[in-house]
């Protein structure tokens, strides 16, 4: 068969968001591909030069909306770190229940994304119905489903209510008997393991230098986790370890996501015995100093990084976003070459494609 | 055509002889008026049907798309209404434009809207399809889908909840019912 | 499938910062006294970057290039490199100041794969020339688009 | 850490692969049956509705008669889609034409439903609602102009700041409202020429001008007083100003 | 065992309609030479098959569109959602989805094989019509009761694979060419274990024509108890012959867009699809009639019921499968066919062999 680009164009099933790959298929193996982005670029970047600090936290929501909670966090720890302000412990540990419930959500949107690439609705449908869940605990917690817009510069904006952590506990048990089904479902099946065991192998060392981080880079065996390695907020003092798989194809990085859901069940729980009492929130100055701030964080997709720097005014001068799966895309090349046709909706799938975040 | 024989025979070939039958049908059916009869007869079912099986694109371009994903999951189940995505525009009858279009966008957009067949809508649902929300100073985010494609339903939300898409099919089933959209004996 | 640990050679804060100063003199390489934990910021001079680098990557076992972004600084244009080294748990923050009429630096894709789509963004958006990057090209605009829209004199409007 | 990893690689094998297919097609049967039996987890949308927490961020709605017109929601929106409209006031028993005042119109096409417009809002009269219905069939009928943004909710649907000063954190001093801690109006001697426009602007009148002695055209010198518990810091004194002789003066 | 005797029936129909209500009307207007032609046996009979024919397409019309409706409901409660509720109980929605589909503008890409692109439907939807012909719902209801049924429904069966290659090259789409070329990938792997199976039905039925194998099996035991194996490795055939999730190769979603179908659109897009599912209740006939003892059941219940409530049984199996399982790549279901199904077909061989010989049946 003559080689032939096919476009796995901006409108494909497989592309949860905008991309498009161009893939170079002779026969049915894939011989060279391509990702072109850009498809959702609408300059971010520039925008947030002309907002005021607070305006920015509803437009870093949107940054990437899978996991919307995890980008206004990252962006409050960068400015905080930029105003040194001191922020109070009750919110802090507020904002890792946060973040983990985010993950878990996320995860689920993940979950629910590979099946439809793999060809069962059915686990879309299953991680649907308890992503709802959690979104119904965002919903009564800050009032929106995706976009929260519940960090502040300073604290988080409203404290949790006694019901809402009844919710929380009675919510993570029953996730717990959930995930037993999703490993029935997927685990347990031999053509989901056939799609995936042994399939786009990303060697620790290849995955190290193409800067992929997070539950790809853990699949790989590599053992760094921002939350460990670099710890912001209260995660020194909360008792959990990375989830690694050692062998480094398309099942290890299924497996060390499923895990992570059950360590975030585990830091929450952790989580809501620690808290304290106290105020949530901080007045934050109006002007920042000049300077600049930076901030890293263990988004889902990886390690997210936001670099601002100030000019006295109330408006940020600069400010840089570092998105995990821009640059686990554009490993995404090593991955795809060689494999199948067929094998390119699984392979892109178990990386958590977030369009918003990587063309901002 | 050829009218050497021509009180006895005419010759015709083929798509000649097709399109003189469809003008003969046609004339007939227009000049006795049962044209208009049978369309006024059937107009209501072919709303029904229209109304009732509404497959939008599988086609998610920002947050609003996975809050169309939630509308087809278990708690708002869009099946009910009769909304599937298919992921051929070839099968679709309506554009959901869920998210902000840009530049480079726009032109894909263009040609995906011309590729759906004949009786067509376009929902732009939440804010970014609608005036361009939160980007409106953007240099490269279009402000508004309805400045390069006609648009029928407006669903504001940012992003829309799955009950809001719902809802807002909904009224694109009510827009459907008073404008009947396409006959049956015309194409 | 060997699992990667990284309790091996793992350096304090202060051996990096005097491994670095006892190897580059002060014009070239210069670190502020700005101290954070786990951070090490420095400035570097244009040429001296990649020299830098490569010392980071070999001998101090900074592993992850994790963000090159480019700022227009009015009167001159800014490249910051974060560079984290899984091992000793530190990330540097190096700032390249570049003339603003030619803004030219050496390329890092050769060391690290990951910075190869930051420099392409950073050259999309702001026009700084990579030199010897392996396909410098505008990857979020059409490549036809003749402007570098994060430059501070680019009015954005709405479109 | 290494004691980890090995557990993970276990836990894959561990979960095994007991009869190759049995276990999904017996979960899809449990489910099958489960929601054939009792309903499944559908909310049937027009006929049955989900209760929304007070909390929920709908359109944003106004409390006419509660609203001042100071304008700060139009200030914070990031999305510039609220203006002041002079609008008449609601009908009230003893007046007939009633008189004009700004109130907020919300373009709902382009508000983000970030909620800032209800926290900023000095007198709660911007507030959530819980209200997502709004399909429409024109884009200009998406801009909601007072009267339509009208809606009387109940006290969950406000949104408050309840904040403490950087200062103060390890005091252990309890979070207040955001007005008790409000950044105030500072006056540039200097600056000012005593044109009374700030007095004008001010929606709560908090400002009146004082008499300082005589210039030496022999007119009054005229400064503004600021009267600091009425004042909701909405910084309308500050831009109306022509000289920029007020700024706000942070609380640290 | 009651069941609707069609042929008599129809024998009787057209006898009145001709002789006493045609002929008598054109004898009363004098037209004695066209009543006498009316009356004549050889008319009689043509329309006689033509009557029958339109009788069993609609019967098989309306079992394929409940079983759309089957399919729907079912995968939705599978899913913990509430399926279709159009109508009563939601049967109308497939009846809307069709309707719908008169309306739409057909689209021909403009440098697509004209002659060939407009052919494929026709052909691919006519074979697939064709299958009911051939399947026999009871002892008397069947539109043709040859001698080697089973031959003639796997002969049309295995024409549609090649209509789809066709089909995926008409339309001028690279993921339709692909489709196309995985369509008759498939055919290979799945056809001889297939037969296999059905070889081993005949060896111990002796026949080919389903009356005498529905005979056989009411007369000893169902086939699917003592050949269990090859009931499995037909289904699982069946499975791939309809291409229904596991195997839905060509018309894959997720990476081939909508598979060889995705330039079809309007009224063909709409016939395309009820042909899949007449291509299921195809497949689902042929496994009740070979393994599940066809329309053998207790009396009180006409055997046309029984027959349909097996069929109906066994796709809900089908429809169970698509729930649970993804879908499989083009080499795996190769090596599926060839190193699992084709050995399990050959030891079934053996072991109707073996039973026929020690003459246990």
């Amino acid at each position: 068969m003559a080689k032939m680009w096919i476009n796995m164009g901006p409108q494909h099933p497989m592309t949860h968001g905008l991309w498009n790959l161009r893939i170079e298929v002779d026969g049915e193996t894939v011989t060279n591909s391509e990702p072109v982005i850009g498809y959702l670029h609408r300059g971010w970047e520039k925008m947030v030069e002309d907002r005021t600090y607070p305006q920015i936290i509803p437009m870093a929501d949107r940054l990437c909306y899978g996991s919307s909670y995890t980008w206004s966090h990252v962006y409050c720890l960068a400015v905080e770190d930029l105003m040194e302000l001191e922020v109070p412990e009750r919110a802090k540990y507020i904002r890792v229940i946060a973040d983990e419930l985010q993950r878990i959500a996320s995860h689920l949107m993940w979950l629910a994304a590979i099946g439809p690439d793999l060809g069962n609705l059915t686990i879309f449908l299953y991680a649907m119905r308890e992503r709802e869940l959690f979104m119904d605990l965002f919903q009564s917690l800050c009032g929106a489903r995706m976009t929260y817009n519940y960090t502040r510069i300073g604290g988080v904006r409203n404290d949790t209510t006694p019901e809402w952590e009844r919710d929380l506990v009675r919510t993570l048990d029953f996730f717990e008997k959930r995930m037993v089904e999703y490993e029935d479902l997927v685990d347990r099946n031999v053509v989901f393991r056939m799609r995936m065991e042994g399939l786009a192998p990303l060697s620790a060392a290849d995955a190290i230098n193409l800067g992929v981080t997070g539950p790809s880079l853990r699949g790989s065996g590599v053992d760094f986790d921002v939350r460990q390695d670099d710890p912001y907020e209260v995660y020194e003092n909360l008792d959990w370890h990375p989830c690694v798989q050692p062998d480094c194809d398309v099942y290890a990085r299924y497996r060390v996501r499923m895990d992570e859901m059950r360590m975030s069940v585990q830091i929450i729980r952790d989580a809501l015995k620690k808290m304290p009492k106290g105020p949530v929130r901080v007045k934050p100055p109006r002007y920042a100093p000049e300077g600049t701030g930076m901030a890293r964080m263990e988004d889902p997709r990886g390690e997210s990084l936001m670099y601002v720097i100030g000019d006295g005014t109330e408006k940020p001068f600069r400010l840089k976003v570092r998105s995990p799966f821009f640059v686990t895309l554009s490993a995404a090349p090593v991955m795809v070459n060689g494999c199948k046709v067929a094998d390119v909706p699984s392979i892109m799938g178990m990386i958590d494609v977030c369009m918003g975040e990587t063309d901002r | 055509m050829d009218l050497s024989l021509f009180p006895n025979a005419i010759a015709m070939t083929i798509d000649e002889f097709k399109a003189w039958s469809h003008e003969v049908v046609d004339e007939l059916g227009r000049s006795s008026g049962i044209k208009r009869l049978v369309d006024k007869a059937t107009a209501p079912i072919w709303s029904w049907a229209q109304r009732n099986s509404l497959h939008p694109l599988h086609f998610g371009i920002a947050c609003c798309a996975l809050e169309m994903a939630a509308a087809s999951a278990p708690r708002f189940d869009a099946e009910r209404v009769g909304v599937v995505y298919r992921s051929s525009p070839r099968q679709t009858d309506v554009l959901l434009v869920n998210g902000w279009v840009t530049k480079k966008l726009r032109p894909a957009l263009r040609r995906l809207y011309e590729e759906i067949p004949d009786p067509k809508w376009v929902v732009a649902m939440g804010e970014c399809a609608i005036s361009g929300g939160p980007w409106y100073d953007s240099y490269n985010v279009v402000q508004g889908v309805d400045t390069f494609i006609p648009v029928d339903i407006y669903i504001p939300g940012c992003p829309s909840r799955p009950e809001a898409m719902i809802d807002g099919f909904l009224k694109l089933q009510e827009k459907i019912k008073v404008e009947q959209q396409g006959t049956f004996l015309d194409d | 499938m060997t699992e990667v640990t990284y309790l091996t050679d793992a350096f304090t804060i202060d051996q990096v910062k005097e491994k670095i100063t006892s190897e580059f003199s002060s014009d070239e390489v210069k670190i502020l006294d700005k101290n954070k934990p786990r951070r090490i910021y420095c400035t570097a001079d244009k040429d001296s970057i990649l020299k830098l680098c490569t010392f980071l990557k070999d001998a101090l076992n900074f592993e992850h290039c994790s963000c090159v972004s480019g700022v227009d600084r009015i009167d001159c244009f800014q490249v910051v490199y974060h560079i984290t080294s899984y091992a000793n748990r530190i990330t540097i923050e190096i700032v390249v100041d570049l003339p603003h009429d030619n803004p030219e630096v050496d390329s890092i894709t050769p060391l690290w794969g990951g910075a190869n789509w930051h420099e392409r963004e950073a050259y999309d958006m702001f026009g700084i020339i990579f030199k010897n990057h392996p396909k410098l090209a505008r990857i979020l605009l059409d490549e036809d688009v003749q402007f570098f829209p994060m430059r501070k004199d680019f009015k954005s409007g709405g479109l | 850490m290494a004691e980890a990893i090995r557990s993970n690689k276990q836990r894959s094998k561990e979960l095994g692969l007991t009869g190759f297919i049995l276990k999904p097609l017996a979960l899809t049967l449990k489910q099958t049956l489960k929601s054939t039996v009792h309903k499944p987890t559908t909310v049937l949308y027009p006929w049955e509705k989900l209760v929304l927490p007070d909390v929920y961020r709908g359109r944003p709605g106004l409390r006419f008669d509660k609203c001042i017109g100071c304008g700060v929601c139009m200030r914070i929106c990031p999305n510039r889609c609220i203006d002041m409209m002079e609008v008449d006031d609601l009908p009230k028993e003893g007046v007939e034409t009633p008189k004009k005042v700004k109130r907020p119109r919300v373009n709902v096409g382009r508000c983000m439903m970030c909620g800032y417009c209800a926290e900023y809002c000095p007198t709660d009269a911007m507030i959530v609602t819980p209200e997502y219905e709004l399909a429409s069939f024109t884009r200009g009928a998406l801009i909601y102009d007072p009267y339509q943004l009208q809606y009387d909710g109940v006290p969950g649907n406000e949104v408050h700041i309840l904040e403490v000063l950087p200062a103060e954190l390890h005091t252990g001093a309890a979070p207040r409202p955001a007005l008790e801690n409000k950044d105030l109006p500072s006056l540039e001697d200097s600056k000012c020429i005593g044109c009374t426009k700030c007095a004008k602007a001010c929606p709560v009148d908090a400002v009146e001008m004082k008499e300082m002695g005589v210039n030496e055209k022999g007119r009054p010198i005229k400064r503004p007083v600021f009267d600091n518990d009425k004042c909701v810091s909405c910084e309308n004194c500050v831009e109306v100003c022509p000289k920029s002789a007020l700024c706000m003066k942070e609380v640290q | 065992m009651t069941s609707i005797d069609l042929w008599g029936g129809m024998d009787a129909l057209t006898n009145w309609l001709m002789d006493d209500v045609l002929g008598a009307l054109f004898n009363w207007l004098g037209l004695h030479g066209l009543a006498d032609f009316l009356m004549s046996d050889t008319l009689g009979t043509v329309i006689m098959l033509l009557l029958i024919g339109i009788f069993v397409f609609i019967v098989g019309f309306l079992v394929d569109i409940t079983m759309i409706w089957q399919e729907r409901k079912m995968l939705g409660r599978l899913m913990d959602r509430r399926g279709t509720m159009v109508g009563p109980l939601g049967y109308f929605q497939n009846i809307a989805d069709g309707l719908k589909t008169f309306l739409k503008e057909t689209i021909i890409p403009e440098n697509a094989d004209e002659g060939v692109f407009n052919l494929v439907p026709v052909l691919y939807i006519g074979t697939s019509v064709l299958l009911l012909g051939t399947l026999p719902l009871s002892t008397q209801w069947y539109m043709s009761n040859s001698e080697l049924g089973v031959l003639l429904t796997f002969a049309i069966f295995c024409i549609a694979p090649f209509v789809i290659l066709l089909g995926g090259w008409a339309s001028n789409n690279k993921y339709t060419l692909i489709g196309g070329m995985r369509a008759a990938a498939q055919i290979i792997s799945y056809e001889i274990p297939l037969f296999l199976a059905v070889v081993s039905v005949i060896i111990l039925t002796g026949s080919m024509n389903y009356g005498d194998i529905v005979a056989w099996q009411q007369a000893n035991v169902w086939l699917g108890i003592p050949l269990i194996i090859g009931f499995i490795v037909f289904f699982i055939g069946i499975i791939a012959e309809a291409e229904r999730v596991p195997f839905d190769l060509p018309e894959a979603e997720a990476e081939l867009v909508e598979g060889w179908g995705t330039e079809y659109g309007g009224f063909r897009f709409g016939l395309m699809m009820l042909t899949d599912y007449f291509r299921g209740y195809a497949g689902c006939a042929v496994v009740v009639l070979l393994f599940l003892g066809g329309w053998d059941g207790p009396g009180f219940i006409p055997e046309e019921i029984w027959f349909l409530l097996k069929a109906f049984i066994v796709f809900a199996v089908m429809i169970w499968v698509r729930g649970a399982l993804p879908r499989v790549r083009t080499d795996q279901i190769l090596s599926i066919g060839w190193k699992r199904l084709l050995p399990l077909a050959a030891i079934n061989v053996f072991i109707a062999i073996a039973l026929k010989a020690l003459g246990v049946f």
